[in-house]
């Protein structure tokens, strides 16, 4: 069954709550290669989220993550903010105007998430950043929606991969963003960013899995 | 966590809001998004100057706003790179016609968001350029990284930008000279003591009562190595060589050395680090023209400090010796 | 213990040679005795002002020489007030023939060394007034004790005299300005950790995670009492509640208010508290003419800050406004 | 027997010695209730002394005495400096011009210092200082010379007060000095310039009583 603009707003309150469970984690795993925000950062920006979701009620699918897209961007701040907040700017554009979005859109919109953070981050995989949770992510769903699979479960494969992806960052070497400025001493630490993007697809999956 | 502060989630704004009432002849503060702008800004058919960042490096850059140095500053949440309006928001109030040239530190965060800020300004009609200072030797540099950090240097080039726009240079020539001082500085950090971020309430990373960490960067990242306690004279010369090393500064080079506490090294200290800098230039043949002592890149209350040279020349020298009316350089 | 220096016996010099080169200008600097003079002394037909202390409250005073305020300064030993045969060497660099004024910090051995020096000049036809600062209020103040401490508003003083000493004024009125600048002046402090002397070696209290102490001094005396950790509201009441109530400062009247760091706390607390206490002063009627926030007396890397009012005139006001270049105030 | 130049000078060596070893107990006491700089002071000053009496060899007790006052002040600084020097002053002066001092004349130079102390510093007994160490000491002293006791006796006797008024300095709330800012907090730690009055004076009387 497809995803309509409720679904999507559902699927982000549902990632502002995970954020904010998991505020303390990421802001401990940032403490330990970066600079302790990212947990505060994400929290901020999903809040501001959900409090713009409280107000405004966005038609389409498109139109709910183009709203969240500007929010993030003015209120995330750091580097996730205008990463994030890119990666839902495409996928906004890549939605269309439709008003459901099937397995193939989603797994569409992932892709264009992800091509909107390499454009401006410039990272890829094996640099120990977001992009090592996104990138499998993205090719299951791609995989995943080649086989006409529903939008729940594009989005379940793709939390499944990033969550196996963000794990693997822990050994790697980071060659972007802070973590970077440590060399060697980046090893042995999970990317905070590739821990938050994957604690978001699951919400977001799961919220999907569960309305329908 | 022992901090004077309220709570911890408004700690930015308060510290404007006490900054503000310190200083009103000089700054105009706005928390929501947070700018500080020079109190005559706009000035007209001049360039403004403008930087920003994550907040907990005071006096950078809010401290640096005023006649002769920056029109504005844009304060993000500690050691948190602002947000694209906000950055536009500083835009539109300090703009007076010419242009303005965004001061921005290498780091992702930053970036990007100035970038994007930029983008929408000119979008918007306004001529905008954007230097990326990047001084810390203690990063390797490549076209694969993040690239170096922008620190301490970041001081000296407000300063000497700010007083070539004061004098009538245009945008074009703001940019250039920014460039040419980028190039031409150099900065290495380290740490006693790791900072505590208001929000996170625990020391960025530990150390023992014996060990110091070397090449450390400014938002509590650890260094690149940490390093049994040192006397002062060690603990320069680890900073100096690799500037020295990095430009590199050789004989008969004129500089402005600029000795640079991270908050909680007290003047002391500092001097004494300065002194043995000073020694060391003098043995290889360096000439010291200018010299800046004191806390203006710090990192909350962090123990440490940093060195900063930059190589000067006839033009550098004036418009550094230029005066200059901020809350914290006046001369 | 953890600090940027060499041999912890040398530190004072070793810091003031560093101070020397990073102010080639402004300073003369001699190690034996230990002095610091402007560069231009002696400045005939001017009263000279000199104060001095030991050493651990930078830039508190050498950092405060220069035109406009000292005409030289008498750093002793960490926390140790310095020698007579100092104090007398000052004297003599540093009288242009109108006279001298000490500006000393009431503790008992300041007192009686600058009172040694002061006998000897006098002795030798140099005409000496002393003026003894003591504006801390957390002491009581009695006939029959050692008296109140000289703090944070010793800077003032210091200021304020300095620029009456430039615009001519007599050994004479200079004296009674300064009598009634301490007259007028109250301070009082806090402390989240204690300083560290070099050549001890641990700090000189010992402070729990949640404590902090009220009414310090700047040599690491502990306070009058230790209390739980409170927000930056509640500490600002606490120092400036018997800082008010002294004088006392009632509603209507114009003060100068000076929050100073003790030497660890950054920036951005400072401004914190800067702007809890305006508030205050505010909802009791009282205006904030005049500002000073910074570290200017401190206590080597101490934690904490300090509060001082000082009631304004229009005289006292012009003073402060008057340009002072010094190494740590200049306007 | 009397004390000559020679044994003021060996005194003051033995001085010396004693408060070089005892440099981190005094800093100790008044890192307690002052500023932790006691012993140093005192090391630093003393050991000028030693270089003094180096170089010089002055002749009579009077002028050792005041040798050791004018390093003194020109070398201990903070309150102790000059204290002590007008101590070391006024005994010299005290002493007049005479090779050597009986047991009243060391009696007398010990109540002179006293007075010194006590002009300057305006402190009575009582007040947690190194008052409560000399002028016990000072009466001590007199009840011996009274009945004709020789100098070793008379600066026994006195070191042995001494010991007995600095100890007494415990319970006490300081009233003078930086102890005094502690209020009720500085009482149940010994006042370090009590203490040092007690170390030099018992220096003082081992060498007399060994030399003889
Ligand atoms: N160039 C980049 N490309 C992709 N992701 C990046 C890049 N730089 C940083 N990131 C991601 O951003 C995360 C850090 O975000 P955050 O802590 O909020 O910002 P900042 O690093 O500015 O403090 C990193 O863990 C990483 O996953
Ligand atoms: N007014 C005074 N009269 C007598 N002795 C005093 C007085 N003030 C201080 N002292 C003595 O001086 C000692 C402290 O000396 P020191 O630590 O060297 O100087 P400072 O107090 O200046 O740091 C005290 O322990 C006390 O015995
Ligand atoms: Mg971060
Ligand atoms: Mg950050
Ligand atoms: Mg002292
Ligand atoms: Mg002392």
């Amino acid at each position: 069954m497809p995803c309509t603009a409720q679904d999507v707003i559902a699927a982000l309150r549902a990632g502002a709550e995970t954020v904010t469970e998991h505020r303390d984690e990421l802001i401990r795993l940032d403490r330990a290669i970066g600079d302790a925000d990212h947990g505060e950062n994400m929290d901020r920006g999903f809040r501001a989220v959900v409090a713009q979701l409280d107000s405004a009620s966005p038609r389409t699918p498109s139109a709910v993550l183009k709203l969240a897209a500007t929010t993030l961007i003015s209120s995330v701040g750091g580097a996730s903010g205008p990463l994030y907040g890119t990666a839902f700017l495409r996928a906004a554009s890549a939605a269309g105007d439709v008003t459901e979005l099937d397995g193939r859109a989603v797994a569409d919109a992932l892709r264009a998430g992800m091509e909107g953070v390499t454009a401006r981050g410039k990272a890829v995989t094996g640099d120990k950043t977001m992009i090592d949770a996104l990138a499998p992510a993205v090719e299951a769903a791609k995989a995943s929606a080649d086989s006409d699979a529903t939008a729940a479960t594009v989005l379940a494969v793709a939390a499944d991969a990033a969550r196996t992806g963000a794990e693997a960052t822990e050994p790697m070497v980071a060659r972007k963003g802070r973590a970077s400025y440590l060399g060697e001493r980046s090893a042995g630490h999970l990317d905070p960013g590739a821990r938050s993007t994957a604690l978001l697809l699951a919400a977001f999956a799961d919220t999907v899995r569960t309305d329908r | 966590m022992k901090k004077i502060i309220n709570d911890p989630a408004n700690v930015v704004g308060d510290a404007l809001r006490g900054m503000a009432l310190a200083h009103p002849d000089l700054l105009h503060v706005r928390t929501d998004p947070a700018i500080v702008v020079r109190a005559d800004a706009p000035v007209p058919d001049t360039v403004a100057v403008i930087s920003g960042g994550g907040s907990g490096h005071e006096p950078l850059h809010a401290g640096f706003v005023g006649p002769g140095m920056l029109s504005a500053a844009v304060p993000g949440p500690v050691f948190t790179s602002p947000t694209p309006d906000a950055v536009q928001a500083a835009i539109a109030q300090a703009e007076g016609g010419a242009g303005t040239l965004l001061v921005v530190k290498n780091y992702t965060g930053d970036v990007l968001n100035f970038e994007t800020a930029a983008e929408l300004a000119t979008a918007e009609g306004t001529d905008v350029r954007t230097v990326v200072v990047q001084d810390d030797v203690a990063v390797r540099d490549s076209t694969h990284t993040a690239g170096r950090r922008g620190v301490g240097g970041t001081v000296l080039l407000e300063k000497i930008v700010g007083a070539a726009a004061r004098q009538g240079t245009d945008l074009n020539g703001c940019h250039e000279l920014a460039e040419r001082v980028s190039a031409r500085t150099r900065s290495m950090g380290m740490a006693l003591t790791a900072p505590t971020v208001p929000h996170v309430g625990e020391p960025s990373f530990a150390l023992g009562e014996d060990e110091m960490e070397i090449g450390i960067g400014i938002h509590g990242e650890p260094g690149r190595e940490r390093v049994p306690m040192d006397s002062a004279d060690g603990i320069v010369r680890r900073l100096l060589d690799p500037i020295l090393e990095d430009l590199p500064f050789t004989e008969g080079d004129e500089v402005l050395l600029f000795t640079n506490s991270m908050g909680g090294t007290p003047l002391m200290e500092l001097y004494v680090a300065h002194g043995v800098a000073e020694r060391l230039l003098d043995e290889r043949g360096i000439r010291v023209r200018r010299r800046l002592v004191g806390p203006y890149t710090t990192s909350l209350e962090m123990q440490g400090l940093s060195l900063t040279l930059l190589e000067l020349d006839a033009e550098l020298t004036a418009y550094w010796d230029a005066p200059v009316q901020t809350p914290a350089l006046q001369w």
